[in-house]
């Protein structure tokens, strides 16, 4: 591998450009570039598409980065790729993608159904253990959105036989105005539900915006994943109850480092500690490593997360 | 310079224009005096519409004068045109196919007037006086798309006579008119003549130019070759001008007792249109169709060709049933149709004008797998422009870029090259001069001699009665007489008057 | 005709432009944009959306437009997928693996084809303006492969499926191979064939087309079925390049199809279009886009200099007198409404 | 009164959108009521305002698709401007700065359009493009989810306000007279005024239009400008209802609003086009895109119930013109 840090590149490909989570993950890879020294930098498509992903990994192969640190919007898509990637000497650490084949590592905040179950635990507190409640994903073809409400979904009918799924998941296509549009619709074919759970960042702000309108904020219980940022004003109002999420800077910053480790020969090890928030005592589980990253924001503490 | 008072109310000096190399006017120069109806006549392609277009300032011209009422006009546009006082009514209309017949008449009358605003009730009102004027019954609230062709042409006229005029530009306003319309429109000119309006003719049919016009101006390939006094003209020394050699028309010559029956139609009827309409047809044989406006004649052609549904009857060919509606169909069974409407039905404007006739003769150069033999194809069709004399600068040329009449030609090539069995043919020379007119006709006499069959759809009497070995006349629908080629113009002239 | 007039015009403009491009890129990053390794990686990326470029050409070509290739192209994947899963098995090796390869392209072919006549029926029969009928399509036939999955990805396939689109024929990458193939057959299609012929004097004037009894209804149709399999094609090619088949695949490469046609000279109002256009047009874009990533340019700049380049070439053609512009032809006697469902 | 004219596209529309809500009555006899009404009035505000701008533009002969990158520009880029240099600006202010930005942005359309005389729709493909990728590169990406007092104060005011049984709140906004009133202003401009007639003229011929002496390139531009300055007053709205001004948004919605204009019946070759019709189309769009669930439609299929309703929707009417033109030849 190369010797000094300026000399190394790691490009960290996500799924899209330019949303608030990725422009949050992208202060972690700038961070750490200015920590190390390392020509670390961000890109993604300018669209939602696994092939435009594909291409642009192709592009980073062809341009000769050292590492690649890869959120891959679909993970199936990026198998032929990122085994070119290794085929071709690069490190590649993913990121969300736990079934991933070719990858050196795959950096997981936390387990997704565990996730899931998280949020769901907090639903069933707030609805007292009863009464009908709604999912929404992103995509039905979203993997990770699925394994969230999955999770949930099995944990509820575990701990809480009580409560009821009403309807199918529902899909927002990672659209605040469907997300909005889906849960008006949602209210009025089912008037007694009570809990409401998002997967997209933008679900809950959508799903918020419409119990506030009807003014039903104090009689539902609204989770799911999301930033502050965005679900801030309704957390405010007590139209989202809460929210969960894993800071991106931290997995992005997390991802560099690695890819620095595995560049380096360094062992990677069950228990170990990466040094960061939520990844100090990290799973290690064939190639997948599991933080404990998550973190539960309600009105209460989301001053102390201003992203 | 002379005084604006006795300045001809237009003058136009040098006037030239070249498109992509081509010189459509070269030096044209004459002037038109209010009341008076000058005449221009030329052969297709002579450059009449150019220069009518530049009158408009619809284009501009590239050298050259043009002067309103003394007055130097440069960069005109239709606006300022229309502002003083010039009408047009285009030879393709240029209607609006979307909008009512009262709106496409009163527009620019509202246009003109400057209003912000429109009033319905004034349109209307402006559009009813007009049709009224003509003397025609169109439905003010139709929707112009919707309308025969001849209605079209109408409300084309109506627009330009709707408002004040000082020179009304009629290119070709009859083509698509019969001999009533034609009538009440040469007597409204006389009436707008009276008025002090200066009219400027466009017309193929000579009979009409004579009649009405006082001043005759000839093109010849973009350049004046005769200009004067209508009565120093007639129809033989116009043609000479206008092609630069004679041309006469030879009656038909007879038909031969045993030419055998190609076309049988029975009782052929459409709810509306046309009804119990039988007739036969022989090889070899010419057979006119003619009656007033709106008397089915188009919709029975169509029928023919199957581009329309007949609701009963049947046409057979050599003996046998041709599939009704379907035009695929008829044209396998060897029935060709050479549209009325050559620029929304006949052509490919865009495409060149080889690919417009060959794309009639596909089949006949299919090889394996749909693989076209395209030098076959392509020699084949420009042998078919050199039969019929299509002028064009190349053949790989769009086909718009064509005058008139070679479009014309081009059509009758594309149907000719499949040689079919029986031609039919609706206005075969509608817009089309003289001299090409006559080889058009020759044209015809040429294949009825190889034994086709064609049906002539014309207006135009003479034709019909130069190439027809029988005229059918139909009214309302129904065929309600039958006539020998070769009787006396008046004489066919009162049987469809009656 | 000769070689100079036959390129000339739009075609040849796009030639520069390409060349241009390419120039500046490799003048950017010498090192970097003329390696082998990137000429060979931006080989293996353009090809799956040149041929759904080339599926909307053929659309376009009759003035109508084919927004469902996407669709169609993931849909004809799952089933192929569902063949090469279910059937073969991911252990299949050898004549038997290239045996169900064979057969699985075969039965994407045929969902390409039954979906393109699907669209073919709903324009030229009943008439539906085919910017709508695609746009519902695409829908139903995305529906439908979400349906058939689940919404997750097939994956599983033998191991000679990546050939398709990873593999190398005589050293050229075989999506390369294929989408040169491809791009031959349509444009000998289109300027040798009387169906190629057709199709552009249909998208001319439909209803002088129908005055000239040509078939147009069949016409229509098959030029339908003929996109639907192009895109079956790009979808295999999307399935073996990703080792999977997804039913949100590719879902930018819709507008990016239409603007490459677009680019390349195809009028969208039909009738006028060169392949030779299309190609330089591909490659165009895809010199832009690799060169543009090597230098790390934001991928949304990337959409702001596509546009640009599209209008850019806009006016150089117009200022060349390239009038495509909707009602200009000369004589401008107004086009009567298609009752005969050109697909506008 | 007179008979209900099947051939055209509003009537067969209307009862598509009749029989659609009988069956969701069928299926959940609770969906009339004031909830589902309000509910797809709100759905429906800035799709109605697209949609007659695309009209609009379809009438011209033109196409446009660049209106949804027009409306988030305007939309993101006044946000912007508010939050960080007038965070006091009155929302009567905010929503004519991002009219202002959505025309200027419009006549970019127009000038190609008008003055160079290039094609609309690969025009306004490039300067969806463009529009999107400027504003993403260089205005901003982020979300803005504080907005302005003044915008948050708009999106709360109410033209009525209701209690359903269950305490719960149904209200239409006062957003909703703003496509009242583009709806009015389209229609006097279109119906009532040379302008508006122009834009028909064009619509049917341009060649026609330009020998009469309608100023084209006038005409045009004014087109583009109109429809770029109703997409900034769509995306100042959607921003305002939304709380939020997400650059992302708005785009992609373009040719579903054109299909919404073409199922009422406009064509897309030009010259004919109604509101009424426009107004049906998004209705129907409108109402099956919120009443998928209320039918009991899984998720899965539900994107193939939307493309069968819109090939439903404007297959009627095309197969009954097709089957007219065929009757009369
Ligand atoms: N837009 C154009 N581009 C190129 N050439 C043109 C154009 N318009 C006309 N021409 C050419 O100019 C010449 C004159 O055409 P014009 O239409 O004025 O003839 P015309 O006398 O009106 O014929 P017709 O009697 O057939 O109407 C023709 O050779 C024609 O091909
Ligand atoms: N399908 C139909 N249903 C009802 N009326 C029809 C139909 N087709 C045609 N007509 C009417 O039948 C009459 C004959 O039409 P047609 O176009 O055949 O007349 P034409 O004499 O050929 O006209 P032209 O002088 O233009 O050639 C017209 O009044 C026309 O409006
Ligand atoms: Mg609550
Ligand atoms: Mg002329």
């Amino acid at each position: 591998g190369p010797s000094l840090a300026a000399d190394v590149t790691i490009a960290t490909v996500v799924k899209i450009a330019g949303i608030q989570w990725f422009n949050r993950m992208e202060e972690g890879v700038k961070k750490y570039a200015a920590d190390t020294g390392t020509k670390a930098f961000q890109v993604g498509p300018a669209q939602a598409d696994p092939q435009q992903q594909a291409a642009l990994i192709e592009d980073m192969i062809a341009q000769g980065v050292n590492a690649l640190a890869v959120v891959p919007m679909s993970p199936e898509a990026l198998e032929p790729v990122l085994k070119r990637a290794m085929d071709a000497g690069i490190t590649v650490v993913t990121h969300e993608a736990a079934a991933q084949q070719n990858t050196t590592y795959d950096l997981e905040a936390f387990v997704n159904e565990d996730f899931g179950a998280n949020l769901m635990e907090q639903m069933a507190t707030c609805m007292g253990g009863e009464g009908e409640y709604a999912v929404f994903v992103g995509s039905l073809t979203s993997q990770t959105h699925n394994q969230w409400v999955d999770g949930a979904i099995a944990y509820q009918k575990a701990n809480y036989p009580k409560m009821t799924l009403v309807g199918d998941k529902n899909e927002t296509f990672d659209d605040q105005q469907k997300a909005y549009e889906k849960a008006q619709e949602v209210l009025r074919a089912f008037p007694n539900v009570k809990g409401l759970q998002g997967s997209a960042s933008t679900d809950v702000a959508g799903i918020g915006l419409a119990v506030e309108e009807r003014g039903i904020g104090d009689k539902t219980c609204v989770f799911g994943t999301s930033l502050p940022s965005i679900a801030g004003q309704y957390l405010e109002t007590g139209a989202v109850d809460g929210i969960g999420f894993w800071d991106p800077s931290v997995a992005g910053y997390a991802m560099n480092k690695l890819a620095q480790m595995v560049m380096n020969g360094e062992a990677v090890t069950d228990g170990m500690d990466l040094g960061l928030p939520g990844y100090e005592k990290v799973k290690l589980d064939g190639k997948v490593i599991y933080g404990q990253a998550w973190v539960n924001v309600n009105k209460a503490n989301m001053a102390e997360y201003p992203f | 310079m002379p005084a604006a008072a006795d300045a001809p109310l237009i003058a136009m000096r040098g006037v030239t224009k070249t498109y992509s190399g081509i010189t459509a006017l070269e030096d044209v120069g004459f002037s038109i005096a209010a009341g008076e109806a000058v005449s221009l006549a030329g052969e297709n392609g002579s450059g009449k519409s150019t220069l009518i277009k530049i009158l408009a300032g619809v284009e501009q011209r590239d050298s050259g004068e043009i002067s309103f009422g003394g007055q130097p006009q440069n960069g005109l546009t239709p606006r300022t045109a229309a502002a003083a006082g010039v009408k047009v009514i285009f030879q393709d209309f240029s209607l609006f196919p979307n909008l009512t017949v009262a709106e496409n008449i009163g527009f620019s009358a509202e246009l003109g007037a400057g209003h912000r605003l429109v009033n319905r009730g004034r349109v209307r009102a402006l559009a009813e006086a007009t049709l009224q004027r003509l003397g025609v019954q169109i439905d003010l609230d139709a929707r112009v798309e919707s309308l025969p062709v001849a209605h079209k042409q109408l409300v084309a006229i109506c627009r330009a006579l709707a408002t004040e005029a000082r020179l009304i530009i009629m290119d070709e306003p009859t083509t698509a008119l019969t001999g009533r319309e034609v009538a009440t429109l040469l007597g409204i000119i006389r009436r707008l003549k009276a008025d002090g309006v200066a009219v400027l003719f466009v017309s193929h049919k000579l009979a009409e130019v004579l009649e009405v016009c006082e001043h005759v101006v000839v093109l010849r390939n973009g350049r004046k070759v005769a200009e004067g006094p209508a009565a120093e003209f007639d129809q033989a020394k116009l043609t000479r001008h206008m092609t630069g050699r004679d041309v006469a028309d030879a009656p038909p010559e007879a038909l031969p007792p045993d030419a055998p029956l190609l076309m049988a139609v029975r009782g052929l009827a459409k709810a509306g249109a046309f009804a119990a309409v039988d007739f036969d047809l022989h090889g070899g044989e010419v057979l006119g169709i003619s009656g007033l406006l709106g008397s089915g004649r188009t919709s029975l052609a169509k029928a023919l060709f199957g581009l329309v549904i007949p609701d009963t009857g049947s046409v057979r060919v050599d003996g046998r049933d041709v599939a009704l509606g379907d035009p695929l169909a008829a044209a396998h069974a060897g029935i060709g149709y050479v549209p009325e409407d050559r620029l929304t039905e006949g052509l490919f404007l865009t495409q060149s004008i080889l690919r417009n006739v060959g794309i009639g003769r596909l089949e006949a150069h299919g090889r394996a797998a749909g693989v076209l033999d395209l030098a076959g194809l392509w020699a084949d069709a420009t042998d078919w422009l050199k039969r019929l004399a299509v002028k064009a600068p190349r053949v790989t040329a769009e086909v718009r870029s064509l005058s008139g009449g070679n479009q014309q030609r081009v059509v009758l090539a594309r149907w000719l090259s499949r040689s079919p069995r029986v031609l039919v043919l609706n206005g075969p020379s509608v817009g089309v001069d003289v001299g090409s007119k006559a080889e058009i006709h020759g044209i015809i006499r040429e294949l009825s001699a190889q034994g086709l069959g064609v049906i002539v759809i014309s207006d135009d009497l003479p034709e019909l009665l130069t190439t027809c070995h029988r005229i059918l006349v139909m009214k309302d629908g129904r065929i309600t007489d039958e006539l020998a080629g070769g009787t006396a113009e008046a004489d066919l002239a009162r049987r469809l008057a009656s | 005709m000769s070689i100079a007039a036959r390129f000339a015009g739009t075609e040849a403009r796009l030639a520069v432009i390409a060349v241009v491009v390419f120039v500046a890129m490799a003048l950017l990053s010498p090192d970097r944009f003329l390696s082998v390794q990137n000429l060979t990686s931006m080989a293996f990326q353009f090809p799956e959306f040149a041929i759904l470029a080339l599926a909307t050409t053929v659309a376009m070509l009759t003035g109508g437009i084919d927004l469902s290739v996407v669709g169609i192209a993931n849909l004809s994947a799952i089933i192929a997928a569902t063949i090469l899963i279910q059937i073969a098995g991911p252990a299949a090796v050898g004549p038997d693996a290239v045996l169900w390869l064979a057969a699985s392209m075969a039965a994407a072919l045929v969902v390409g084809a039954v979906a393109g006549l699907f669209n073919g029926i709903l324009i030229a029969v009943l008439g539906l303006p085919a910017i709508l009928a695609t746009l519902g399509s695409g829908l139903i036939f995305t529906g439908i492969a979400v349906a058939l999955t689940g919404g997750s990805a097939m994956m599983g396939f033998p191991a000679a499926t990546a050939w398709l689109g990873n593999g190398l024929l005589f050293g050229v990458p075989v999506p390369l191979v294929l989408f040169a193939v491809l791009a031959l057959g349509i444009g000998f299609l289109l300027t040798r064939t009387g169906f190629g012929l057709k199709i552009q004097m249909f998208g001319t004037n439909p209803l002088a087309a129908r005055f000239a009894a040509v078939n147009v209804t069949s016409v229509l149709i098959r030029v339908y079925v003929l996109s639907g399999m192009l895109a079956a094609i790009a979808g295999m090619v999307i399935m073996s390049r990703a080792n999977s088949a997804k039913a949100d695949y590719g879902s930018s490469y819709i507008l990016l199809a239409v603007l490459i046609a677009v680019l390349g000279g195809v009028n969208p109002y039909g009738g006028y279009g060169k392949i030779i256009g299309v190609v330089l047009a591909v490659l165009s874009m895809q010199f832009l886009s690799s060169g543009l990533n090597m230098l790390q340019v934001s991928n949304f700049a990337r959409e702001l200099i596509w546009g640009s380049l599209l209008i850019f070439v806009m006016i150089v053609n117009s200022k060349t007198g390239f009038g495509m512009r909707r009602g200009k032809p000369a004589p401008a006697r107004p086009r009567p409404e298609q009752s005969s469902g050109s697909g506008r | 009164m007179k008979r209900l004219d099947f051939s055209r596209n509003e009537t067969l529309v209307a009862l598509v959108i009749l029989g659609f809500c009988a069956l969701a009555t069928i299926s959940d006899p609770s969906f009339l009521s004031m909830p589902t009404l309000t509910d797809l009035l709100r759905g429906g505000i800035v799709l109605g305002i697209f949609a007659v701008a695309a009209m609009v533009v379809l009438v011209s002969g033109g196409i446009d698709v660049s209106f949804t990158a027009i409306a988030a520009f305007a939309m993101y880029s006044t946000t912007l401007i508010l939050v960080s240099l007038a965070p006091g600006l009155p929302w009567p202010l905010a929503f004519a700065l991002s009219v202002g930005i959505g025309a200027a942005l419009g006549a970019i359309n127009g000038i190609f359009i008008a003055f160079f005389g290039l094609p609309t729709l690969i025009v306004t493909l490039g300067t969806l493009s463009i529009f999107r990728g400027f504003l993403l590169t260089f205005v901003g990406s982020k979300l803005i989810s504080n907005l302005p007092q003044s915008m948050r104060d708009f999106s709360k005011q109410m033209l009525f306000r209701g209690t359903n049984a269950d305490g719960s709140f149904f209200s239409l906004p006062l957003a909703f007279l703003a496509l009242v009133g583009v709806v009015v202003l389209t229609w006097f401009i279109l119906n009532r005024t040379l302008l508006g007639r122009s834009i028909f003229a064009i619509g049917g011929s341009v060649e026609s239009a330009r020998r009469i002496g309608v100023n084209v390139r006038a005409v045009q531009f004014f087109i583009y400008v109109y429809v770029g300055a109703l997409a900034g007053l769509a995306g100042i709205i959607h921003a305002s209802m939304a709380r939020v001004a997400n650059p992302f948004d708005l785009v992609g919605l373009e040719l579903s609003v054109i299909a919404a204009v073409v199922l009422g019946g406009a064509r897309l070759t030009g010259g004919v086009g109604t509101l009424t019709g426009t107004l049906l189309g998004v209705t129907l769009i409108v109402l099956v895109r919120n009443s998928l669930i209320v039918i009991g439609i899984p998720s899965t299929w539900q994107s193939v119930a939307i493309g069968v309703l819109i090939l439903v929707g404007t297959g009627l009417p095309a197969w009954q013109a097709k089957r007219a033109a065929a009757r009369a030849g």
